[in-house]
């Protein structure tokens, strides 16, 4: 009982320090000079008129890079924790209603057009690789919920991750060979602003980030879905 | 700092996520709630850090037709929050993620989800 | 004015939802509450001019998280050795 | 060269092709890890060689072709380089010592060891907060993953913990960057530093969540549970990885963000560091479990690392030479000390008894261990010894205090830890897996650690200012150590005459430093004569006595105080590693060590202090400093105290010189105690007329008596003899307290006279142990008749030892009572008289108990001593009655040295000494007696020429009782009356208070260790509570 | 080479001469007087002369070792040694021995160079009685040891020397000038030491009774002990001699000489008949009462 006193008063005191600051914060009128920047020159230096994904894909691209590589690393230690189990084992499941299959039947290309239509656009529309990657999982949580022995390969994920991480890691190789640094998206020619093809390689960047977050999302899912039965 | 708009109050509202997130962590004995306490912890940082992007009046950082290239400065909100908070929710995700697989190997140890229980190295 | 009434309500709301999630008894229903929480937590971004982040909240925030969790939670049910 | 930023793209391209291959082929997946790691070094080691040695200048790396404010950017500047060279060195050892279990993993595994690798790396590089918040967040998800490769249940626990930890860290840094960015618009690191946070309002709590988090990431004392539960429970191969990859990374992640502060929170993060310091190295002293140990002592390093940074403004120019020495040396020795406990099955600190019969990985284990406590000439001596320098000379001397502290308890448990290997006479039965693979990165690590040695060695020659040669010999002994003993005892012996000879001309003039340096390099050869009667390869033996005998001339020959000190350290390291050879010698030679060291200590603080008022290192300048401040003087006379085992500080010199071995005590007993003698002789020379000296004079008075009764109660050999010796420094002791003349003669006429006859008696005892195989008194006995030239030297050495006529010891006793009256100290003159008579006592018990008395029938086919341990005795015995006869040669140069003392000397004329006080005439005293003694025989002879021989056994004639049960002995006990009168004067208090100190240590080391309760969901809340406590002492405005 | 030393040689022997058998006859009147406090009639005075004489005729010795021949050596060759670097009258070059070469420090040192071959040639001997004798004289000594130093001290700051003549020149001209007079507790101290010294019966538990010897001398026997009553008939008077020269003037003829020492020599024998025997564990801590803290006023008030 007195920890949860004692734990309350460190809250306390912790929130207390954390209303100086927000006392202290002043809420901006205009855009600081660095977002300044990004508003006005982006879309010339860039060709991207959704402005954030242009600061995720090139300006911050590294950031990027990095972001993807967390999502890797979590996807790889998950599969090494859980590894321990054989997989291509016959278990017995209770089979799901006949309602959901078809509904699964029905929704299932949906979602991944929408999820591919989510990356494909990023530059355009609110959206990108992370959110369509995050469909296209979903749509895979559909297919195992219905069917959880559907014969999904870890191979095929696997490959189509290495794929477009390798193929990610060319583009940014290539910046820095073609064009100003690493991860630069002049590599490709801008184009006109406003339609699919344009704004360089972000679109070819963030498809890249689409699938490979996609694939290690779903690699996550399935590994947790192939233990379903108790192990011994 | 006026706490009747809406940036002050997702602030606020964002700090004692982070609160209840912390009291999360630091109360309940059960992993998962423990885990769900981080993620209570990490939504209220995201939303801060959005939040302190956000000012009167304005709208997504998007130009179209409505905002034209021209007067996006004074219409947008700052991009550049909404780009890291994009990188700190892919990192919640991870981080639950793996600490969800450890609870899971910790279980198949000890069979149980008290952090208490497992104290096997200390001192 | 409307937003800054919705933006108050939302956030009282999701305190509740937060304080909830840490103390009901069953865990499953502290796990729906957790997705709740984050589904909401989308809708506020969408009041801050966010879009993108938005969605990326709701489909992994409350999505991918509460399935991972389920999944997680499931497993351990099922593990009797 | 190759821009930098393809590091990057390296480690990554490998991390995704790891994904194609299956874990069936991990003969691909392995080799495209070793290959990545590999070009990483080139990479970063041409950078490295660019920037420090060609005309490379630091330079910017651009991401996304934009300037930085407006994207992220990377800087490969001399620190990066160094730093990634060091990480990236560590992980391709890492992954080759780690190859087999990453096997076994799969390849998921060598993704999670690439991914780490790239994310160190880039965090050292980026210039970008955010960025660097990302990529310590791969590391902390990849360290994660590694701590789990052993599959344990405890490693599980130790990962959440971590990854709770960690989490927490994470969330308060990154709100402090995102008010960062919306305070200075900026997130690059520059443009924050110069947008200067702490003017702008709300600024300061900026600056403490962005600093509080990087501190936590550090793992500070008392909020680091989690830290200390993943080092104990991970593999071996990953705890060396956090110890030397992730341990600089985030310390130099420190020293890259500390500027946002503007300066305010150097010496907050330096107070940290010292708490941390201080604190872990105190918790470890009860540790038993080997990883935990080391756990504590990379948290401790990273600590001294922390105060290095804190006071970077402080040691201005030094700091690059501190901060390399620290880290330079905890990333050899540590990884080395890691990877070797992956070797040795078992996790307590007793299992490492595996390593015996295996020269060189105890080389490597002692080489690690005594590099990691600091010693010469270790880089970490070097770099506390600039530490040290700095700080006096800014007036830190509290810091200076606390950190010696600290590496007082770091060597406390480092030492018992070398003391259970080679001191344990059980060896534990299991085997070490020596795999190759996991053999060649420790040896690599070694060879690593003696090249930096050699680089120090040369970057601080100019202060050191003593020649080479001496360390060459000693690493040349070392190599050579497979030879049998006489060659090597020869080799060792020539050096040490042709090094006499060679250098004899430059302490010439000094008659104080010649005969310091005849005793150390003449008495040693001659001592170590004895060594020949000994058999076989004594593997470490010689290495250890070159090590000695260079650190005792170079005492003499040195000019700065460096040198002075590192010899010192020098002679005390190699004195320790000869008394540890002893057979059960763990408990005694440890206490040994921590006596000498922390005299050492109390020495390097005058030194600071003497630094600090003069601002040169010269040993001539101490002088100058201690009339400044006496404190100069003072501290370095109680160093030199513990070294001369004063009364108080003497409890380790009888079990020391007891426990070594029965040739090395000689030369330690007789010829080191003088090193003693010349610190004090030099601490006293500069604070002669100091109040603190009367109290000096107590205390040898004290020494004197205190030892001296000891002596007579004692029934192993050479403890009595080691008691003995404390009596004599007390006499030393009392005479260097008094400021005139006569009483420093008297002084170095003792140091002759003790070198001589306290050799002899060693070496005489020493015999007749190599005989009877006993130290105890009470079983010998009635050896006149076997060993009759043992009885001789001994019965030479007690007439010295008791001062009685003929021989030089009356000499002293005559100078004694001048000095005493002349100097007016009556009451401590005449206690010191009475301690001599008590001499007189043990001087008759060593004699009667060993030779006289009767015989055991054990001993009946005993051999006189062998030959070699003879001669060394009669070579001294010559030495010592030409001293007695013709004293003046000594003294008279010793009057010219002392002339500039106040107080009258010796007129001389001829043989004939006189002082306003007595005469006295050596040659005619000796002769004299002499001839007496020759006419009162013949009368004895011619009167009893018809007297018959009779054996122990012949009852008829002789009263001796037959031969009873060993241990009615008649000399067992003999001074019962005596003790029961003054008994109480030598009650051991000092031994008494010693225990006490050390086991209140131990007991509160071991209740306050049980703060870290290995309860995740309690590390946390000790971490938020270390964020509160810091945010109210500085809200508090401390 | 003039025949000076020779002559040196000559009046030092005479010396010799006289004063052995005048510690003899001493001896003889001693146990004579001792005898008759105790109400019996005691030996003749002559008494030591014959013990001499027989212990030297006897035929058969028998010997233990080198050590065990060489102590009683060793114990006479420390009663000579101190005889000849002690200057007996005062002015007369002749009869100062060999004083010039050492001082007062010489002497005191000296007396250990007897009971050191002593202790040894008695440790030879390998009878368990000699060890117990020798650990009691040996520890007894100490302390009889620091009164005496104490004395000797006060004595150097007060006349500022250690030569004997010199102190015996201080003090001569009437005997106000005796240290006696001029430095009365210095004198008190030596005194209770010199009981010390002399061995007799207060601290005489060393060599207790001669009859059923417990002391060091239990293995000698003929020529041996009839060398070390030679060295006691030396020992004993020149050690008087020691305590005229420093306390109460020393002598400037042989006749004042012996009576001065006759009467010193006859204190420690006084007190000894009267004061039963002290056990070593008594007599220790017995010296650092009384005679230590005259001593130490002896220094401080001089």
């Amino acid at each position: 009982m007195y920890k949860k006193l004692f734990v309350l008063l460190l809250l306390a005191v912790l929130g207390w320090s954390f209303f100086t600051l927000l006392q202290t914060h002043q809420e901006r009128q205009s855009l600081n000079p660095l977002s300044k920047h990004y508003v006005e020159k982006g879309p010339d230096e860039v060709g991207a008129p959704n402005l954030v994904t242009a600061i995720v894909v090139t300006y911050r691209g590294f950031d990027t890079l990095g972001e993807v590589t967390i999502l890797f690393v979590s996807a790889a230690i998950v599969g090494l924790f859980l590894k321990t189990e054989n997989r291509r084992r016959k278990y017995k499941i209770r089979s799901t209603s006949e309602i959901l299959h078809a509904a699964q039947r029905l929704l299932f290309p949906v979602m991944i057009l929408f999820g591919i239509y989510i990356f494909m656009n990023g530059h355009l529309t609110p959206g990108g690789g992370f959110q369509g990657g995050a469909v296209i999982a979903t749509a895979m949580i559909l297919v195992l919920l219905t069917n959880p022995e559907s014969p999904i390969s870890h191979r095929a994920f696997n490959l189509l991750e290495s794929v477009s991480g390798f193929s990610y890691i060319i583009i940014g190789v290539l910046g820095v060979l073609l064009a100003g640094g690493f991860l630069d998206n002049h590599i490709l020619p801008l184009g006109k602003f406003g339609n699919l093809f344009s704004a360089g390689a972000i679109p070819l960047i963030y498809s890249f980030v689409g699938l490979k977050v996609g694939s290690e999302l779903s690699s996550i899912i399935l590994n947790l879905n192939d233990v379903q039965k108790d192990d011994k | 700092m006026n706490f009747f708009s809406v940036q002050g109050i997702s602030l606020t509202i964002g700090f004692i996520l982070i609160l209840i997130g912390l009291w999360g962590i630091l109360t309940q004995r059960n992993l998962i709630r423990i885990i769900i306490g981080f993620t209570i912890f990490n939504n209220g940082v995201n939303l801060i850090i959005v939040a302190l992007a956000y000012m009167k009046g304005r709208t997504a950082p998007i130009i179209d037709q409505v905002v034209t290239r021209t007067d996006a400065v004074d219409k947008v909100a700052d991009p550049i929050p909404q780009a890291l908070v994009l990188t700190a929710i892919v990192i919640g995700v991870g981080v639950t993620a793996v600490m969800l697989s450890y609870t899971l190997r910790m279980y198949r140890a000890k069979h149980s989800l008290e952090i208490n229980v497992f104290t096997e190295s200390k001192w | 004015m409307i937003l800054i009434i919705v933006s108050m309500v939302l956030g009282v709301v999701m305190i509740a939802v937060s304080l909830v999630a840490l103390h009901t008894k069953k865990l499953q229903a502290a796990i729906l509450a957790a997705g709740v929480l984050s589904l909401m937590t989308s809708i506020l971004f969408l009041l801050l001019a966010a879009p993108d982040v938005a969605l990326t909240e709701a489909a992994i925030g409350s999505a991918l998280t509460t399935a991972i969790f389920f999944y997680v939670l499931n497993k351990i049910k099922n593990t009797h050795v | 060269m190759v821009t930098p930023i393809h590091l990057v793209s390296v480690a990554l391209g490998t991390a995704f092709l790891l994904g194609f291959t299956k874990d069936r082929n991990w003969k691909i997946s392995g080799g495209l890890v070793l290959l990545a790691l590999l070009l990483m070094n080139l990479i970063s080691g041409s950078w490295t060689y660019a920037l420090f040695f060609g005309d490379q200048v630091p330079v910017q790396v651009f991401t996304a072709g934009f300037k930085p404010p407006f994207s992220i950017n990377l800087q490969m500047g001399r620190f990066e380089a160094a730093i990634t060279l060091m990480i990236n060195f560590a992980g391709l050892l890492g992954a080759i010592y780690l190859f087999d279990r990453l096997k076994k993993a799969g390849r998921y595994a060598f993704m999670v060891y690439m991914v780490f690798i790239l994310g160190l790396n880039v965090a050292v590089m980026t210039r970008d907060l955010f960025n660097l918040f990302v990529f310590m967040e791969i590391t902390t998800i990849a360290t994660a993953g590694l701590i789990f490769l052993v599959q344990t249940g405890k490693a599980a626990a130790a990962g959440l913990k971590y990854m709770i930890a960690t989490s927490i860290i994470s969330g308060v840094l990154l709100i402090g960057i995102i008010f960062a960015y919306s305070l200075v618009s900026t997130l690059n690191l520059d443009g924050i530093i110069d947008g200067g946070l702490p003017l702008i309002k709300g600024g300061a709590m900026v600056v403490f969540l962005i600093l509080i988090a990087l501190l936590l990431e550090s793992k500070p004392f008392p909020a680091n549970g989690w830290g200390l539960d993943v080092y104990e429970s991970a593999h071996p191969g990953i705890g060396a990885m956090l110890s030397v990859a992730t341990g600089p990374m985030i310390a130099y992640v420190i020293f890259k963000v500390l500027p946002i502060s503007g300066g305010a929170w150097n010496h907050l993060i330096a107070i940290t560091g010292i708490i941390t310091f201080v604190g872990s190295n105190f918790l470890a002293i009860k540790q038993h479990n080997t990883q935990r140990l080391l756990g504590y002592s990379s948290v401790a390093q990273a600590g001294i690392l922390l105060i290095a940074i804190g006071l970077q403004k402080e040691l201005g120019h030094t700091f690059i030479y501190v901060a390399a020495g620290l880290l330079m040396t905890n990333y050899f020795a540590k990884a080395g000390l890691f990877w070797l406990s992956g070797l040795i099955k078992g996790e307590s600190l007793q299992d490492w008894t595996q390593l015996k019969g295996r020269p060189v990985l105890l080389f490597l284990f002692g080489l690690f261990v005594f590099s990691l406590a600091g010693f010469p000439p270790s880089p970490a001596f070097f770099a506390k010894w600039e530490l040290i320098m700095q700080l006096a000379s800014h007036g830190g001397y509290v810091w200076m205090v606390f950190i010696l502290i600290g590496s007082f308890f770091e060597l406390i448990y480092l030492t018992r830890w070398f003391g259970q290997v080679i001191g344990s006479k059980e060896k534990s039965s299991a085997q070490p897996d020596l795999a190759t693979h996991r053999l060649v990165p420790v040896g690599i690590m070694g060879v690593g650690l003696l090249g930096t040695m050699v680089f120090f060695l040369h970057h601080y020659a100019p202060d050191l200012a003593i020649d080479f040669i001496p360390i060459i010999f000693i690493a040349a002994l070392f190599i050579l150590d497979f030879l049998p003993a006489f060659l090597k005892n020869t080799v060792t012996i020539l050096a040490m005459g042709w090094y006499l000879l060679q250098h004899i001309s430059d302490v010439q003039n000094d008659t104080v430093r010649l005969i310091f340096f005849l005793i150390f390099l003449a008495g040693g050869a001659i001592s170590l004569l004895a060594g020949f009667s000994y058999k076989g390869k004594r593997i470490g033996y010689y290495p250890f006595v070159a090590m000695t005998f260079v650190g005792l001339t170079g005492l003499v020959t040195a000019t700065t105080t460096l040198g002075f000190f590192l010899s010192w350290e020098l002679m005390a390291l190699g004195s320790y590693l000869l008394i540890s050879r002893g057979k059960n010698a763990q408990k005694t030679s440890w206490i040994y060590i921590l006596f000498s060291v922390g005299g050492a200590y109390l020495l390097l603080m005058g030194f600071g202090v003497s630094f600090a008022v003069t601002g040169d290192g010269l040993l001539s300048s101490l002088g100058i400093a201690a009339r400044a401040l006496p404190a100069v003087g003072i501290l370095l006379t109680i160093g030199f105290l513990s070294k001369i085992a004063a009364m108080g500080l003497h409890i380790w010199l009888p079990g020391a010189y007891a426990e070594a071995e029965d040739d090395a005590t000689p030369f330690i007993a007789g010829i080191m105690m003088n090193a003693g003698i010349f610190g004090l002789i030099l601490s006293l020379s500069i604070i002669a007329g100091h109040p603190f000296t009367w109290w000096l004079g107590w205390l040898g008075v004290i020494t004197a008596v205190g030892g001296n009764i000891l002596a007579a109660f004692q029934e192993d050999a050479k403890k009595l003899i080691a008691y003995s010796s404390i009596g004599i420094m007390g006499y030393i002791l009392f005479a260097l307290s008094m400021n005139i003349q006569m009483a420093w003669m008297a002084a170095l006429y003792y140091v002759v006279l003790h070198f001589l006859y306290k050799t002899i008696l060693f070496l005489a005892v020493g015999g007749v142990i190599f005989r009877t195989k006993t130290r105890e008194m009470y079983q010998m006995g009635g050896l006149i008749k076997k060993m009759p030239l043992s009885f001789i030297s001994v019965l030479i050495g007690i007439i010295a030892l008791a001062g009685i006529p003929p021989l030089a010891g009356f000499g002293g006793k005559w100078l004694f009572y001048n000095a005493v009256v002349m100097n007016g100290w009556y009451l401590q003159g005449a206690l010191v008289f009475f301690s001599g008579v008590v001499a007189f006592l043990y001087c008759f018990k060593l004699i009667s108990a060993i030779f006289l008395g009767q015989a055991k029938d054990r001993y009946r086919h005993i051999k006189e001593a062998p030959v070699w341990y003879i001669l060394p005795q009669y070579l001294l015995i010559i030495g010592l009655l030409i001293f007695s006869v013709l004293p003046e040669l000594v003294l008279q140069p010793v009057a010219h040295a002392l002339r500039s003392m106040p107080g009258e000397g010796i007129q001389w004329d001829g043989h004939f000494a006189q002082t306003s006080f007595g005469y006295w005439n050596a040659f005619i005293v000796m002769t004299v007696i002499a001839i007496m003694f020759v006419i009162l025989l013949a009368w004895l002879i011619l009167n009893s020429r018809k007297a018959q021989k009779v054996k122990q056994f012949d009852m008829v004639f002789a009263g001796e009782t037959p031969f009873t049960p060993e241990t009615s002995h008649v000399a067992y006990n003999i001074y019962a009356p005596f003790n029961k009168a003054l008994g109480f004067l030598v009650v051991p208090v000092t031994t008494w208070f010693w225990h006490a100190t050390a086991s209140v240590t131990d007991a509160s080391a071991n209740h306050l260790r049980k703060w870290y309760n290995g309860n995740g969901q309690t590390y946390a809340l000790q971490m938020v509570i270390y964020i509160v406590m810091f945010y109210l002492i500085i809200r508090g405005g401390f | 080479m003039s025949f000076d030393w020779l002559i040196k040689i000559g009046y030092v022997l005479l010396g010799l001469f006289i004063v052995l058998n005048y510690g003899l006859l001493q001896y003889g009147v001693i146990r004579r007087i001792s005898a008759r406090i105790g109400k019996r009639i005691g030996v003749k005075v002559y008494q030591p002369y014959i013990d001499l004489i027989k212990n030297y005729s006897f035929r058969s010795q028998i010997t233990h070792g080198v050590m065990f021949y060489l102590g009683p050596v060793f114990r006479l060759s420390g009663g000579v040694g101190v005889f000849l670097f002690m200057p007996l009258i005062f002015g007369s070059e002749h009869f100062s021995n060999y004083s010039f070469s050492g001082d007062l420090i010489l002497i005191l040192y000296f007396l250990f160079f007897g009971m050191l071959g002593m202790a040894l040639g008695a440790g030879e001997g390998g009878h368990p009685y000699s060890f117990i004798g020798i650990s009691r004289g040996l520890s007894q000594f100490t302390t009889i040891e620091l009164p005496f130093t104490l004395a000797v001290i006060s004595l150097a700051i007060q006349y500022h020397t250690f030569s004997i003549t010199d102190i015996v020149a201080a003090q001569q001209g009437g005997i106000m000038h005796w240290t006696l007079m001029t430095n009365p507790l210095a004198t008190a101290a030596a005194m209770l030491s010199f009981l010390g010294m002399m061995g007799n019966s207060p601290f005489n538990v060393v060599i207790a009774p001669q009859e059923n010897p417990i002391g060091p001398p239990t293995e000698y026997h003929s020529t041996f002990l009839a060398v070390l009553q030679t060295n006691r008939a030396i020992l004993g008077p020149v050690e008087a001699i020691l305590m005229v020269n420093l306390f109460f003037g020393g002598a400037t003829n042989w006749v004042s000489l012996i009576i001065k020492s006759f009467l010193v020599f006859f204190w420690p024998v006084f007190v000894g008949i009267v004061f039963p025997r002290f056990r070593v564990d008594q007599s220790i801590p017995w010296f650092l009462k009384l005679p230590f803290v005259l001593g130490i006023l002896a220094i401080f008030l001089i």
